[in-house]
């Protein structure tokens, strides 16, 4: 029986369900047929804050996000069409985002009375009125599943186990994905059960089959694949990307990667996927804290290595002091923070840009460091290497702002020609400098980037020692001069003002604009989309967006006072718009949400549209 | 590996050009001189020998010899050096520090330096008081402490640093004194010698604000009746004429000190530094009173254990074994591992 | 003091409002419910129990428990107690930790604790492994351990929690398991009628990241062979029909197992949890093996030392002893002293 | 023989001296018996950075200074008057702070060969020109003390010790001080060593009649006493004045004070003096490190006591964290930063203000907290009230940003009558605050204030826990509910931004400025000298002063805006101008200097008069 195919440009799905149901992967191999396919494609993992929060109740819900179109998209997508409900804690807790008219596939077996009392519903939605409005597909998952499995020779809990695939199977029918890849991820995963691997394919075919064959699922959806530039991809989150590109600045450099690092969400992962990489020469350490971590990341940037340390905002206030003493040495030092929001614990899972004060500002004493926020999933492994080319280059720490959207988000990454990456390779000192031929000076600056010698103990003849108080312009003798000190203040200061970074780039494809939207770090997506939003209405709009936050571009000002407003989205109380308005006088207006999510374009796209009717 | 050629340093090319700055009389000077007399010992080139230090009058340190050297944060020297050590086998790393900055603020680094065995050869300079922030109580004060922080005397009691380093699985722990320089280079020797960890205590006066605190260790007369000298494979005697022993009463798990002539000489402990379990160097620690007499000095404990470096960087070395590529390969094939597609 | 009365509590009422969210199975339901079930004992009114943590599953504790209670920060929970316990000695104040969280970023706060001796009861909940943040090795966890941020197996020596409590001069040192309620909660007792720190370790299943951790010491007809259950003042016999015992062999410092059958009675050590020196206490902790075989549970050391708060009451209240004035009229006094001038 | 008598209306003497010499002491003593004769007074002392540097060298100069005047005066003075150097390094290391025309006292008994080497003279100063132009007294003040003490009972090391005491009795000579005080203080000091007291008597006799004898002093000086508000005083450096405002917080609020501290420089005499006030019920614990320390005070704070913690620079970057909770937490918290040159270690005995940055965003998400500094020594004792005022009444974290100048500073306080101080006290949380009468809601907030209950354990029925995870509003239970936490994030702002403080208060006394110098914290001195200096040359100029960072006066806006150019002349380079920039969009122009050591109120002038001349 064939069914009817329509076509469509953009589908948002929601796969959500318990955090033992499999979500992320299902949602993960969902990600990874559609890439196959060539839709660009944009996801967002949900995470629940407990490891395991009981069975069925609201905080165990964890859910997986997945926009793809046939166009170049930008965000996980505002409000999902189709939502994947495995049961009626997973239901209530996507409901309200959904837009009227969006299918609804729910796992009807798990609407048993006392699922539904667990999260308050006195009558069964899938009864009353609650779901008027939507197109509900009421799915008998778990126990097709385990009918479907009944001839293998698996346990009944691995067979119910196995109804993700089912589900998957059911979801790649409806849109037409290839799923050959899914089927050698089973065999890949299960290897050492083959029982397990037999189960789960029959799952997915059994899913597969079931929409090919019910008469609920009248449609069948194509997307069609995205023009994307040519090019091999894969499809990366943030925080695998960012790894990578600190991998890449290792090859890049030459030098040995050390990353100290005390586990914390959401950054833990990048400790873990560095910890894999040993054959490129990548040392991981698990300190006993923070600040042993950063002070070995220290270490071994002294000692000539690539010291890097990850960690989240609760982490990067307890590696203040020593930041501050990596100012003073003038050394590499790489922080990378993944915030998520605070104040304190906060919501650990959850997103935030709240740490950017704290980056700029966060240390005793005037302690300059340059700081670096990247824009998307992919765009973590430029920005790792960014950092890495200012801390090598002008040997200062550079503090690294991600955050858990882009971390934990993916998108397809267009893999770059490694031979094309930036060039890292730096000198050590290896002879002395003074002018008499013999004396080495720790502290004689190069006119250009103003960085120190970098003498790496091993090198005979450049013996010296470095320290926390204040030093001697070029000996890096203690000094307690006072004109030294200001020289030495403010020399530090201009270390990293005047490390050259490339302007801000302005998209106002009309070029009237007389709004515009600056942005840094992961609101680049909802930002983006937002005003192509406005754009096509016909609406002009003008769009930068900061990666290099200190130092910022040197054509900002410029650009900020051209225009007769600049608005600047942050999930943050408006950190950026201070700076902004500091540094140019420019009356720059926050807008600003806090509530551990990203912005939605559609939330921007309002907003906007309200401040271009009123300048 | 065949003998190495001496370098034939002296402890002249140890001292740097800065003008050192303790107290006069402080017991820093002597430790400065001995450690500076015994660099050459060690036949390493000054450039592979880095000394890194936290803060405190003790945390100058690192100023004064001519080797590279790192004057950090205070407490941090322990983490930092494991960094540097960890990336830098072929260095020769010494960590200075006091009993403020290795035990107040520092304490947590310490115990987890011991517990991996660092190659880090630590130095505790114990003065039993702050100096640099002038003399407040320490974590080594005895208890009742009167000092600028604790008018009517401190309250909590003191760390005994090496059964702290015991319990923290420490594989070489020993202990020295200022004013000794025969004793203390012979117990850096062994600290030089040993791979992992050491942990090494000086007890060091600080003539202006704990003046004496070890004068019964030192004073002509009395020091031989106080000081418990340990030698690998020597039984326990002591005194100006061998007059005590350490004996290990049957039953109990402490040490006890007894008049020798009233000894059978079996009785007398032997003192084995190599011994797996901490329990006999931890009771070894306890043997001092608040008196300080019966202080043992020398090498409490050295055990092998591999150092945290040879375990990880033998991780590394294994991974990098099989590696036939060119970093540039072998970056292009991670970036394209997983599933990927081609757009044409 | 006379007996006072009792509160009739029950554990139901120390259960909070809160749903409990562990995960099912976890080891930390098995020790909530002992606590709950022990807490009534204490017979002190909920409003004078504190319960104070840092972060980690274990460590979500508090929300449970309808008594006072704060959920700190990562390692932190034992500086906060400290203040807590020093300002108000009429409270009992209990923290409640993790291996990572007590051992790893809070390894100072609990050293220093334990060696003031203030009057707090800290329960780590040791289950080898970070819990809350998706398992990584911990302090605790055995060398070679493969976890999401060692791949090929840690390289440190862990901690053995017991023994770094002894060298930091703990008063009070106990283990005992999640999975046995009656001892769970004889520790307990034994932790409560303690003046200053008590330290309890608690093996804790995570079913999640380390499941079966310690299995041999909980299931039937392995465990009686695994597990040394130490009763003051009994010799130290184990096994499912008394088969094994404790010695401490002439001229050792350690400790040994043996079979009964072969050793004589007054050679079976006889278990002293009171001795003065913690070198007794420190060879029982080092007792098991790294199989588990040979774990000592229950009261390992109890020995009398004031409390940090007592002290420093006693102090105050010594310095206020003398008051006559009002507080206004001290202040007054204190502004006034020194050389003053009046102007007309 | 009597001499002649001048009338000056003030003086700047520097005593000077190797550390072993007994500077400090001396400067105090001539400090106390000019505080008796009712001059006002201002004095810095200078101490070197080593406990005890090698003798005779230049870093272990210690020096005091001390300015009185028959006038109210804001400083410690910008140059001496008069130098008493004790030993060449003493000459050396302070000549060129000295005018010409200026006294020069030397002991010559101290010019000898190897101490003259010791600082690199080549030729004996006091020999070749170096000191043209100067009034030069040499004195041989060592062998003269030692004559003098020849018949007494003490060693010849004791009586050379007491040399400092010749040089005080015979400065007390030449500006006529009472030297009661002195005697007494001597008879004190030494009380267990009668022939000490003997000995230090005799030689500041000696010194005395030296000055009234020897024909190399003609003239002596007299200052009038100040036209000061009657009542009693005192002479108070900023750190005494500032432990007894924390004990007077203790007193007017009935709350046990808690000090958790671990020493720093120059923070630590605040722990020494408050670890002597038990009486007051004041318990003060030197924990382990600066986490501990905050730790124990909020730990403290949760169980009802006023809760502290003192610190520098590198400590309140280790107590941010615990800060962050502590604002999570909605607790009183007072953290006092005596700042002291950064970054890292920097110059820790030398004074700056470069933490204002970390104090207003040092903290991981969003974090407010309040911030106050005193402006000048007596003004911390009142700072530290307003502090306890705000940690108290609004249950927040308040950060006291005090600086070596200050604190060590020394200037003349009129006692307060201790009835009139404000009254601190607070009300616990005793019963349930839920409508329902039996429910307690730790988060329900004082409609006026936005503080919530404290509800210390030991009250009964108000069981409750707290942590640093998102709280619900009211309820206070964990939630990761998306407004929730908006509302929460902007909450917490508001409950800072929304206490009152008082206006801003503009000293312009011509009434005709259009300059306005805006500064804070212990600057207020030396501008509030270079504009009296501005003034009295018939310029005008208005001066502001802030003491509250964060919420800053409702007023300020209008007042900066109405004036043609504002000035923020800053120890640091420039974190309040960033901040009044960015609040209040005026182009406000930093004067930044960054030293170690206080503004001058001569370059100040110097700089305004420029200022002046442009706008
Ligand atoms: C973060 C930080 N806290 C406090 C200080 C102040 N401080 C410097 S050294 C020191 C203690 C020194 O004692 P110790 O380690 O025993 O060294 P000693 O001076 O006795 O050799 C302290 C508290 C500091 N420099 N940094
Ligand atoms: C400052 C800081 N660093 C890191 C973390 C992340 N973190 C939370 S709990 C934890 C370790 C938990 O392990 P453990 O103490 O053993 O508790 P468990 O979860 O196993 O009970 C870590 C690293 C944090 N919350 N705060
Ligand atoms: S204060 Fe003490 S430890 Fe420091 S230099 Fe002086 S004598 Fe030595
Ligand atoms: S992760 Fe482990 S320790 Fe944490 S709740 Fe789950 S089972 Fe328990
Ligand atoms: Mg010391
Ligand atoms: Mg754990």
């Amino acid at each position: 029986m064939s069914k009817q195919i329509r076509q469509l440009d953009r589908v948002v799905i929601r796969f959500a369900g318990d955090s033992g149901d499999g979500m992320q992967l299902t949602g993960d191999r969902f990600t990874s047929e559609t890439a196959q396919l060539g839709n660009d494609i944009s996801t967002l993992p949900n995470f629940p804050a407990e490891i395991r929060a009981p069975a069925g109740t609201l905080p165990g819900v964890s859910s997986f996000q997945v926009h793809f179109a046939d166009y170049d998209i930008l965000t996980p997508g505002d409000a999902p069409n189709v939502l994947v409900a495995m049961n009626p804690a997973a239901l209530k807790a996507n409901l309200a985002d959904l837009p009227r008219g969006a299918d609804i596939i729910v796992n009807t077996d798990e609407f048993t009375k006392r699922n539904l009392s667990k999260v308050g519903y006195q009558v069964n939605p899938l009864d009353d009125d609650t779901l008027a409005g939507y197109a509900v597909h009421p799915v008998a998952l778990t126990s097709m599943t385990i009918g479907a499995l009944a001839d293998q020779d698996v346990s009944k809990k691995d067979a119910e186990r196995a109804k993700n695939m089912f589900a998957l199977g059911l979801l790649s029918w409806m849109y037409s994905r290839p799923y050959e890849s899914t089927l050698r991820f089973l065999e890949r995963k299960f290897a050492r059960r083959p029982e397990l691997v037999a189960a789960n394919v029959a799952a997915f075919r059994a899913g597969w089959n079931f929409g090919e064959t019910t008469e609920d699922f009248a449609v069948r959806y194509e997307v069609k694949p995205a023009k994307m530039p040519p090019g091999t991809y894969r499809n990366i989150t943030g925080n695998a990307a960012l790894s990578l590109g600190l991998v890449a600045a290792g090859v890049r450099s030459g030098l040995p990667v050390f990353l100290g690092a005390y586990p914390i969400t959401p950054a833990s992962d990048i400790l873990h996927e560095l910890s894999k990489h040993k054959k490129f020469g990548v040392l991981t350490m698990q300190a006993e804290d923070e600040i042993a971590a950063v002070g070995a990341a220290l270490g071994a940037s002294y000692g000539g290595a690539l010291g890097i340390t990850t960690t989240s905002g609760p982490g990067v206030a307890l590696k203040s002091e020593t930041i501050s003493l990596a100012v003073a040495l003038e050394l590499p030092l790489l922080i990378v923070d993944v915030q998520r929001a605070g104040p304190s614990t906060g919501m650990p899972t959850k997103t935030e840009q709240a740490d950017l004060n704290l980056a700029l500002n966060g240390r005793h004493g005037e302690a300059p460091v340059a700081v670096i926020a990247p824009k998307s999933p992919a765009d973590c492994f430029y920005a790792a290497l960014e950092a890495a080319r200012i801390a090598l280059t002008y040997r200062t720490p550079v503090i690294l702002l991600s955050d858990n959207y882009v971390a934990n988000g993916s998108e397809p990454w267009l893999l770059p020609d490694v031979n094309s990456l930036p060039d890292l390779r730096v000198e050590f000192a290896t002879a002395p400098n003074g002018e008499d031929g013999s004396t080495f000076l720790p502290y004689l600056r190069d006119p250009e980037t103003l960085a120190r010698p970098w003498a790496i103990p091993g090198t005979p003849g450049l013996e010296h020692r470095i320290g926390g108080l204040e030093k001697a312009d070029k000996t890096g003798d203690i000094s307690y001069d006072p004109a030294n000190h200001d020289f030495m203040v403010r020399t530090r200061a201009a270390r990293i003002e005047t490390i050259p970074v490339p302007d801000v780039e302005v998209e106002d494809p009309d070029g009237d604009a007389r709004v515009l939207v600056l942005g840094w770090g992961s609101t680049y997506g909802p930002i983006g989309a937002a005003c192509r939003g406005l754009r096509q209405r016909g609406l002009s709009v003008a769009q930068a967006h900061l990666r290099h936050l200190a130092p910022m571009p040197a054509n900002l000002g410029t650009v900020l006072r051209s225009y007769d407003r600049v608005v600047i989205p942050e999930m943050n109380l408006g950190q950026l718009a201070h700076v902004i308005r500091a540094k140019y006088l420019v009356d720059a207006i926050g807008y600003n949400q806090v509530r551990g999510l990203p912005f939605t374009a559609a939330e921007l796209e309002t907003m906007l549209e309200e401040v271009l009717k009123n300048v | 590996m065949s003998e190495p050629i001496s370098l034939k340093l002296t402890a002249k090319d140890f001292k740097s050009d800065q003008e050192v700055r303790w107290c006069p009389g402080c017991g820093d000077y002597a430790i400065l001189a001995a450690v500076q007399g015994f660099m050459p010992e060690l036949n390493i080139p000054r450039e592979r020998i880095v000394f890194i230090s936290g803060i405190g009058c003790s945390s100058r340190f690192p100023y004064y010899m001519n080797t590279y050297g790192m004057h950090s944060i205070h407490g941090r020297a322990p983490a930092i050096a494991t960094g540097l050590s960890a990336t830098r086998p072929d260095l020769s790393v010494w960590v200075v520090t006091g009993d403020g900055d290795a035990l107040s603020i520092g304490g947590n680094h310490l115990i987890h330096a011991l517990r991996r065995n660092v190659n880090l050869k630590i130095l505790l300079f114990n003065n039993r008081i702050y100096g640099l922030t002038k003399g407040q109580y320490s974590p080594t004060s005895e208890v009742g402490k009167i000092t600028k922080s604790t008018p009517v005397g401190s309250a909590d009691a003191p760390f005994n640093p090496l059964s702290l380093a015991l319990g923290a699985e420490a594989t070489f722990v020993a202990r020295t004194i200022d004013s000794d320089r025969k004793h203390l280079q012979s117990v850096l020797r062994a600290a030089a010698e040993h791979e992992g960890s050491a942990f090494v205590e000086i007890y060091q006066n600080c003539n202006i604000f704990n003046d004496g605190a070890f004068d019964p260790l030192k004073e002509h007369g009395i020091r031989d009746d106080y000081l418990i000298r340990l030698e690998h494979g020597q039984p326990i005697t002591f005194g100006k004429d061998g007059q005590f022993c350490v004996v290990h009463p049957p039953g109990g798990f402490g040490l006890e000190v007894r008049e020798t002539a009233a000894t059978r000489p079996e009785e007398i402990v032997v003192h084995d530094a190599n011994v797996t379990d901490p329990a006999y160097a931890f009771a070894l620690s306890r043997l001092p009173g608040l008196d300080l007499r019966n202080t043992p000095i020398g090498v409490f404990r050295a055990v092998e254990r591999p150092s945290y470096e040879n375990v990880v960087r033998a991780q590394l070395d294994a991974a990098r074994a099989e590696v036939t590529e060119t970093p540039e390969q072998q970056l292009a094939g991670l970036l394209s591992s997983g599933d990927t597609w081609t757009i044409l």
